[in-house]
């Protein structure tokens, strides 16, 4: 049996590549400004920072300065401090609302793509009828009925967002749920929980965490959207999106005001996305094995 | 596909009646009662009591809602009570507007996002490429309620060329009606062609590395031809998917723009309805549009038909 | 080598930049086809067969890099602007590829993927193409022609597809047809309609071919001349008959030996080549075929074999230690 | 002044229509319409003074209970049936008549009745005596005064509050709902050459900024302004081409202390609450100075001018004090509504009371559930306002008489009710005048409302139009205007 | 009744397949992918199963497993009605019988590692030690020719083809079954290491005493490791026959058809261009009678009229065809 010895010997198997080198420059830069918005963030209430709700109602809209390094904003309230504290809004709705979405959404998904049948009739019916209701009126109905609140406010861009990951979701799996290793699986005796968290919930986490990014981007904006509707956070806290739409009321007299938030917004938002992309490609194992 | 078509049309019953019931029940449990918001300075409580009796809302929820779907499936969808206009004549109103702010801004975007999403993919990669992916997410990144007021400071008071808010129908003078519409579906499109350029981007860069795409190189064909005949088409279908989507949901009206650039669309029909609790206008409207979603999806389901033969043919 | 040299590849390097580095596809290789005549090229998956033929075609991956010469018809194609390609490409030098589900676009009819081409190097008119696409239909062996014509891919079995394919890629009597794998695919009762479609027209259209595969067995009875490529360079070169009545490359052998045998007794062990081949990024020094060759030296190690004449300057191998015996592929 | 041309308006608000039945009470983009298309008995000369309109003479009983005005004669609705006493009378009665349960109807209370006792002769009776009453309810075409045609409303039903009839200079031409509303010149208008332009055009335009932009752009020649977008009203007055408008009206933005509810069931804390309050800097922060303070009910632009008005003084240390005094915390909520408006007027107040100890929690909730809220008392502290009104009465009696639905702070005294009640039934304006004043002091010191800016009411216009007369009450009325 | 007629060349058959009937819905039409097939597999035996792309080779050996319900018909394994089975029952049964599929790298999990994937097994089985199920995953990776210690912590997509196959050669083998269904395991492997692999199937079969079901659509390879061969077409068996036999003198056309198609590595055999244009027929609506006949040569009228039963034509050669050759 002389032909069977197939040595497997280190580099016959490929060397998971040294994964550093090709980054790229983009991609660190991505990674500091992400590490640095999320220190700052998280570290918010222990910073040498003015209070970002203390107004100085006399020192409004003004420009740089050592007191103030960026400003205040229109009540007089230290920019840099609600840009640090809006941070901390911005990131936990824009991460915690699209995490309702992935898990629900994702979790519908995966069930509806994997049983088929009438559940996914019901499942992708129910999505339409919460597609089809203006979300607006979603907004304003939960907003006005159980007020207003962070809380409040993460949980409506999850739901709204829950048919996004749940079409996402039941496409992936149901190309995967015909892919032999699944029906490798069932040969086995595997029990469907197990085909379905073993077996398909790693290979659908890729697509889903590829959507996530996305999604915490629109949400981040969208939130902007309903502070600038008066559904967002509720004051004084400061959001991004917020401070934009108290910002364009001074757009003539102090522009920085919405486009400071607006930029740190582009910034954190091409960071993600830049980050999920190339993360993407790093853990694709099509792209790995070439 | 008379199957096809007919299957899908019965779909339609059930989302619709689920839309109708979810819209009743939220806009019942909408706090500040109907009866007060009528009265005003008038409610006392024997007052309120008498209204609440006289408008039906001292009925339990399900025979209100069984009420008003008889109406509706007899064609009557009610009146508001603030204005004295049914339903239909306020959606017929202003319907055209949000249709065709819509689809100007469809337009744009795909106007935008289309061509840029072909020129990324077919140079993937490079420094096009890389600068149309960070003016994507810039863009993402600014909130409609800013771009629209920076291109009416720009377009409208700065260079005088378009007008800064108004409306006038289509009908009445077709020029003045486009030039109204500029800015706000301009505002639209620019919020939503980084989506579509991203959706289609990344689905032709998957086409074109397929083998026909090699072939249509091999025989020869030039470089427009596969990209707009052979490569457009087969990547077309999560644009469509995404467009649709986006066009079911500015049916429901563009609140934000329609508010600053004055458009009487169904967006702030919608809101003005439920600040002022005009639930019948709300639960009318809301129906009509979630019939328009669900009538777009299924154009949108045709249109994978006419896109992709396989599905046509019911292959999948 | 008989007749005019229609195709000749010279020196022909295709470097892939990866992740993991440079890999190195096709690796100095030189090549003529003569017109009229058919070559085959044979070797393992990712030897860098397509890679050869795209290479020739001018339709590598845009991050590859290419260098050498590939003449043709007199001129260099390296060297030719990019709309002097395109015109080339389907007029004289035609492809069919693999897969025919991929190969051809699912949402264009079968008319519109044939008259395109026709259009695109003949002008001619919109009756005159149709006309000439039935006629090609028709030529290829697909029954009732005219319907096809407005029917999609899909609609088409894989050897019908294929068949198409083929139509395409004769539509204008190009001088040299690369057929990558055309059979692959397909099944063995289809694979053998096609291959003898392949060879009559051919015949026919006295135009010069390609056949790339990794099935001996379809090279033999099919080609005037046979290449032999391993890790992305030609290991050994003869005519026909003469590889198979004499081959002297381990390699080819092992190639031959391994495969099933429909004389021998059933669970008789197959004599399989060992191990698998070197990773393309970290090309050997030495043979890249040594470690899986019984024949093997420390030189073979430590020194790449150029490709040499053997007894006739047609018949070309690269090896120091090739096989003197005749080797009976039956034995 | 010339004749001819044309006035684009931009307004706040959409309006929803004319029929007080339906719409109750008119907005201040109803009014600009309403008194285009509208006339009304009287109306109030730049001095205030009220001049005929439709009455062309009154006179009163001795008691002032009395009103008698003498009609036009020969007027004309724009549907061609003519103006007289009975169509007055029929206005009056469809919205006094309680099976119609009008929320106009809260305005007319202290009318009795009205007679037409022939073609062209009106006879108001009051419960209560009014002094002023030819330059009160009956002055602009508010929802109770402007005159409707029976006939139109009558015959159109459902759809007439959106097909108004008046006899006003202007008629109704085209309104899209949501956008544009154009009136043209009545042609048979009584009073025709001082009414200039062909047509005038509504348009709602929402959003303030995008409104400003509107008026520089030139697609509209006047807008509708408030203080809250101070920014735009300081360029415009800097700005030759634009001219700002302004009326500093009566009443106030107010907020109301429901004390029933701790912590507000304490006057200490609702004392503290209120002498934390920095006027000056608040109307600095949201309104770059131009909001006005206010520390009565009455405001500058009313009558009613007090010596001493027994307003609370300004005093940090003082409200801290009560605070401490009062020993438990004070925590409350205070309701707001959901627009940048309530948002910044809760922010500064938050950090006001913050100052103080007192912890303010903001809830912001949509326009349309304040009142509710109010009505059904389920507030700790809500925002209110006291329209202008050339007479105090109605709103004071409302909103602090004992079981008044308006009365929102949910206080019962029976000094003040005393001093409500004396203060409806005199006639002689200085007693009357000491009574408010008296009745102003005592809220202060028992501290259930706080007055924060008095009304102020601003149009911005191109600099070429003229003729805008004085915004009494916030109306802006272009139906006499015209433009160099 | 097929039953009776039923090629057997053992009483001792592990397998039995009675008149199986699979179909799949196909929107309101109905494919035709297996239509009552009966077989018999000998314990220690293997039985190459060949035939075209689409015949219902896969769809025949998943309705074995029952991985596919079939509509009707039984399956037998070991006594035992798989096709009666339900819930745990069929579970414990799955321990006996595995799968091996075409496309070793599509079989294999690509997210996750090679030492999970083969102890995927034990772990459905009810293997709670971890140490011993590590000792069993690196006796099978080493039975089958990997270094156990450098290859479970790694990812299928490190691996090539080749590699991959046996790994999946290992998680069948690692419950020690008794039967296994090979579905085409070396088509998507080079010709190279299909030699590797064909080799090594033969000695795990030895070594573990396995009894197989070879799928394959190329005769030679099913010849290479089959004791018995059956051919299949269009959903139904053509020919059943030892494998010599078979190659020798086969009796359906279409097995004549499949082994003159079939390539010869020899310059001098000019390939005989006597193959019938045609592609095999739509399962949707095969053709009446012998569903060959629309490709059939020597098709007349009666292959039209009256589906050809499997007879005996020589011994244990059976035929279904109106018209053998031999
Ligand atoms: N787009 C690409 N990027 C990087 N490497 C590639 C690319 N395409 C092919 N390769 C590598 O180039 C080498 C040669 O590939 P090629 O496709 O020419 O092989 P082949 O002989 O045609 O194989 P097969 O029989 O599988 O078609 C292989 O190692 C392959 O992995
Ligand atoms: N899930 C399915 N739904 C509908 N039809 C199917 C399904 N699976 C297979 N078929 C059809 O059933 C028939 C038999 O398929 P099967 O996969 O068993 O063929 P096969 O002989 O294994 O082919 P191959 O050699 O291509 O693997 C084919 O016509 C196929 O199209
Ligand atoms: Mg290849
Ligand atoms: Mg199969």
């Amino acid at each position: 049996m002389a032909t069977l010895e197939l040595e497997v010997a280190e580099e016959a198997v490929t060397q998971p590549a040294r994964k550093a080198r090709r980054l790229g420059i983009l991609f660190w830069v991505a990674i500091g400004w992400m590490t640095l918005v999320f220190a700052v963030a998280v570290f918010a209430p222990v910073l040498p920072l003015p209070s970002p709700t203390d107004m100085d109602m006399l020192e409004r809209r003004a420009p740089f300065s050592m007191e103030h390094w960026l400003g205040t904003d229109g009540f007089g309230r230290d920019e840099l401090s609600r840009l640090i504290f809006g941070a901390r809004i911005s990131l936990v709705v824009g991460l915690c609302a699209p995490v309702i979405g992935l898990t629900i959404g994702g979790a519908l998904g995966m069930l509806a793509g994997y049983f088929r049948g009438r559940f996914e009739s019901v499942v992708v019916g129910s999505m339409d009828v919460l597609l089809a209701f203006p979300p607006l009126i979603l907004a304003l109905a939960v907003t006005a009925y159980l007020g207003q609140s962070i809380l409040n406010l993460t949980l409506i861009l999850g739901v709204l967002g829950i048919p996004a990951f749940m079409r996402v979701a039941r496409a992936a799996t149901l190309t995967l749920a015909r892919r032999e290793f699944v029906i490798a699986a069932q040969a086995l005796g595997a029990t469907h929980a197990r085909i379905l968290l073993r077996e398909l919930l790693p290979n659908v986490m890729l697509p889903l965490l590829a959507f996530f990014l996305l999604a915490v981007a629109v949400t981040i904006v969208v939130e902007g959207a309903l502070s600038f509707l008066g559904l967002g956070v509720p004051p004084p806290i400061s959001s991004w999106g917020s401070m934009i739409g108290e910002g364009r009321e001074s757009l003539d007299v102090a522009p920085r005001l919405a486009f400071m938030p607006a930029a740190a917004m582009f910034l954190t938002v091409l960071s993600f996305n830049l980050v999920g992309d190339t993360l993407r490609a790093l853990t694709d194992p099509r792209q790995g094995a070439l | 596909m008379a199957f096809f078509v007919a299957r899908r049309l019965l779909y339609l019953l059930p989302v619709l009646i689920a839309v109708s019931l979810l819209t009743f029940s939220i806009a019942s449990l909408l706090p500040g009662d109907l009866a007060y918001t009528i009265l005003g300075d008038q409610a006392t409580p024997e007052n309120v009591a008498a209204l609440r009796r006289d408008m039906g809302l001292d009925q339990p929820i399900w025979w209100r809602y069984l009420n008003w779907l008889g109406g509706v499936l007899q064609g009557d969808f009610g009146r508001s009570f603030r204005t004295g206009q049914t339903v239909l004549q306020a959606v017929a109103e202003r319907l055209p507007v949000s249709i065709e702010l819509m689809l100007l801004a469809q337009l744009g975007a795909l106007g935008i996002g289309v061509p840029l999403a072909i020129i990324c993919a077919a140079r993937s990669g490079g420094p096009f490429d890389r600068f149309m992916t960070g003016t994507a997410f810039g863009m993402l990144s600014v909130p409609t309620f800013l771009s629209a007021i920076l291109l009416i400071y720009f377009f409208a008071v700065e260079l005088r060329w378009l007008p800064a808010t108004g409306y006038l129908p289509f009908g009445e003078d077709p020029l003045a009606n486009l030039r109204f519409f500029v800015l706000p579906s301009l505002t639209l499109a620019l919020a939503e062609w980084p989506g579509i350029m991203r959706v289609l981007r990344s689905d032709m860069i998957a086409t074109l590395q397929e083998d026909y795409i090699a072939l249509a190189k091999a025989k020869g064909l030039p470089p427009a031809r596969i990209l707009f005949v052979h490569a457009l088409k087969p990547s077309s279908l999560t644009l469509v998917t995404i467009t649709g989507i986006n066009i079911g949901r500015l049916i429901g009206g563009a609140v934000i723009v329609e508010t600053i650039f004055a458009l009487p669309g169904i967006g702030r029909l919608l809101i003005g309805a439920i600040l002022t609790r005009d639930l019948i206008i709300l639960q009318g409207v809301v129906l009509l549009v979630g019939a328009g979603f669900v009538i777009t999806n299924f154009v949108v389901d045709m249109l994978y038909a006419v896109l992709d033969p396989r599905i046509r043919h019911g292959h999948s | 080598m008989t007749g005019t040299t229609l195709l000749s590849v010279e020196d022909v390097i295709v470097d892939l930049p990866t992740p993991r580095g440079n890999l190195r596809a096709v690796d100095h290789v030189d090549l003529v086809v003569g017109a009229g005549r058919t070559l085959g090229i044979v070797g393992e998956s990712g030897c860098g067969k397509t890679m050869l033929s795209r290479a020739i075609l001018q339709l590598l991956p845009k991050k590859a890099k290419l260098s050498g010469r590939v003449m043709f018809d007199g001129q260099d194609l390296l060297q030719l602007s990019p709309e002097k390609l395109r015109k080339l490409r389907g007029r004289s030098l035609a492809v069919v590829f693999q897969d025919p589900m991929t190969s051809l676009n699912p949402v264009l009819t079968i008319g519109t993927q044939l008259i395109e081409t026709l259009q695109e190097h003949l002008e001619l008119d919109d009756a005159a193409a149709t006309r000439r696409s039935v006629e090609l239909l028709a030529a290829v062996g697909i029954p009732a022609p005219e319907q096809r014509l407005a029917q999609y891919p899909h609609q088409l079995s894989g050897g019908m597809r294929q068949r198409v394919a083929i139509a395409i890629a004769l539509s204008c009597e190009p001088k040299l047809l690369i057929a990558d794998e055309p059979t692959t695919a397909l099944d063995v009762t289809i694979q053998a309609q096609i291959l003898d479609l392949l060879a009559r027209e051919q015949r026919r259209r006295h135009m010069a071919m390609i056949i790339i595969t990794h099935d001996l067995g379809v090279v033999a009875g099919r080609t005037d001349e046979v290449a032999v490529m391993y890790a992305g360079r030609v290991v050994e070169r003869a005519p026909t008959p003469a590889l198979f009545k004499k081959m002297r490359m381990p390699y080819t052998e092992a190639l031959l030996a391994a495969l099933p045998k429909l004389d021998a007794a059933p669970h008789t062990p197959l004599p399989a080549i060992s191990g698998r081949p070197p990773d393309p990024t970290r090309p050997l020094k030495g043979c890249s075929f040594s470690p899986r060759c019984r024949y093997a030296l420390a030189r073979c190690q430590n020194e790449k074999p150029a490709l040499e004449a053997a007894e006739t300057s047609a018949h070309q191998f690269a090896c120091f230690h090739p096989i003197e015996a005749h080797a009976d592929a039956n034995a | 002044q010339k004749a001819g041309g044309s006035i684009t308006v931009g307004l706040e608000l959409d309006i929803p229509g004319f029929d007080p039945l339906k719409v109750g009470v008119y907005d201040t983009a109803a009014l600009t319409a309403s008194s285009a298309l509208f006339d009304t008995l009287t109306y109030l000369d730049a001095n205030g003074k009220p001049q005929p309109k439709l009455a062309v003479s009154w006179s009163s009983s001795e008691d002032f209970k009395t009103w008698t005005f003498k009609l036009r004669p020969g007027v004309k609705f724009h549907d061609g049936t003519p103006f007289n006493a009975e169509a007055y009378k029929a206005n009056f009665d469809r919205q006094k008549d309680p099976a119609n349960k009008c929320r106009c109807a809260f305005y007319i209370s202290n009318v009795n009745n009205v007679q037409a006792p022939d073609e062209l002769t009106l006879v108001y009776n009051l419960n209560d005596p009014s002094v002023n009453f030819p330059s009160l309810l009956i002055s602009y075409a508010n929802q109770n005064a402007a005159v409707h045609s029976p006939t139109a409303w009558k015959t159109k039903g459902d759809d007439y509050n959106r097909n108004p009839v008046g006899t006003g200079p202007y008629i109704l031409k085209s309104w899209t709902a949501g956008d544009r509303m154009v009136l043209e010149k009545n042609p048979n208008y009584w009073d025709k050459d001082k009414v200039y332009f062909d047509r005038i055009t509504l348009k709602p335009l929402p959003d303030a900024q995008s409104r400003f932009a509107s008026l520089q752009s030139g697609e509209v020649d006047l807008i509708w302004d408030d203080e809250y977008d101070p920014d735009n009203i300081q360029k415009a007055q800097k700005d030759s081409k634009l001219a700002v408008h302004t009326y500093e009206g009566s009443g106030a933005v107010v907020y109301a202390f429901n004390t029933k509810t701790p912590p507000f069931d304490d006057v200490r804390v609702r004392q503290a609450i209120v002498m934390a309050l920095d006027r000056k800097k608040w109307s600095q922060a949201i309104t770059n100075g131009l909001a006005r303070p206010a520390s009565n009910p009455y405001g500058d632009g009313s009558w009613i001018k007090c010596k001493d008005d027994g307003a609370l003084p300004e005093d940090v240390e003082k409200a801290k004090a009560l605070i401490k005094d009062y020993g438990k915390p004070v925590e409350f909520k205070t309701l707001f509504t959901a627009t940048p408006r309530g948002r910044a007027n809760g922010q500064v107040l938050q950090q006001f009371w913050k100052r103080i100890g007192a912890n303010m929690e903001i809830e912001q909730v949509d326009q349309a559930t304040i009142p509710p809220r109010a009505f059904m008392r389920q507030f700790q502290m809500t925002p209110w306002r006291i329209v202008d009104f050339a007479d105090p009465d109605t709103q004071m009696y409302a909103n602090f008489k004992t079981g008044s639905p308006v009365a929102l702070a949910n206080y019962s005294n029976p000094e003040l009710d005393k001093l409500l009640d004396r203060a409806r039934t005199t006639a002689d304006t200085a007693q009357r005048i000491e009574d408010y004043c008296a009745i102003s002091r005592l809220i202060n010191k028992e501290a259930i409302w706080f007055w924060a800016f008095q009304n102020t009411y601003y149009a911005i216009s191109s600099a070429k139009v003229k003729g805008l007369p004085k915004m009494y009450s916030g109306v802006i009325d272009v139906s006499r205007a015209w433009k160099e | 009744m097929m039953l009776r007629s039923a090629p057997s060349i053992s009483s001792d058959a592990l397998l039995e397949v009675d008149n199986l009937v699979v179909e799949y819905p196909v929107g309101s039409r109905i494919v035709h992918a297996v239509s009552g097939v009966s077989l018999q597999i000998a314990r220690g035996e293997t039985l190459g199963l060949v035939g075209e792309s689409g015949c219902g080779k896969s769809t025949l050996g998943r309705a074995v497993l029952q991985l596919r319900r079939p509509t009707s018909g039984r399956v037998l394994f070991d006594g035992h009605d798989l096709t009666e089975m339900q819930g745990d029952a069929l579970r414990l049964m799955r321990r006996r019988v595995q799968l091996i599929f075409q496309d070793p790298i599509a079989s294999l999990n690509p997210r996750r590692k090679i030492g999970d994937i083969v102890a995927e097994p034990l772990v459905i089985a009810g293997v709670k030690d971890p140490e011993k199920r590590k000792q069993l995953v690196h006796e099978v990776l080493s039975a089958v020719g990997l270094d156990p210690t450098p290859v479970v912590g790694r990812l299928p997509h490190e691996f090539s083809g080749g590699q991959c196959q046996r790994i999946c050669i290992a998680r069948a083998l690692i419950l020690n079954p008794e039967f296994i269904v090979c579905d085409e395991p070396v088509s998507a492997l080079d010709v190279s290491i299909r030699a590797q692999i064909l080799n090594l199937l033969e000695e795990m079969k030895g070594r573990f005493g396995l009894t197989l079901l070879f799928i394959a659509h190329d005769l030679a390879v099913v010849k290479a490791v089959s004791d018995r061969v059956a051919v299949m077409y269009l959903g139904r068996l053509c020919e059943v026959g030892p494998s010599e036999q078979l190659f020798v003198k086969p009796a359906h056309p279409y097995t004549a058809l499949l082994i003159e198609a079939i390539p010869m590595p020899d310059p001098d055999v000019r390939p005989a261009e006597t193959v019938p244009v045609g592609e095999p027929p739509s399962p949707i609506a095969p053709p009446s009678g012998c569903r060959f006949r629309t490709r059939c040569p020597r098709a007349d009228q009666r292959c039209s009229d009256e589906m050809p039963e499997l007879r005996a034509v020589a011994p244990s050669q059976f035929v279904a065809c109106h018209h053998p050759l031999i």
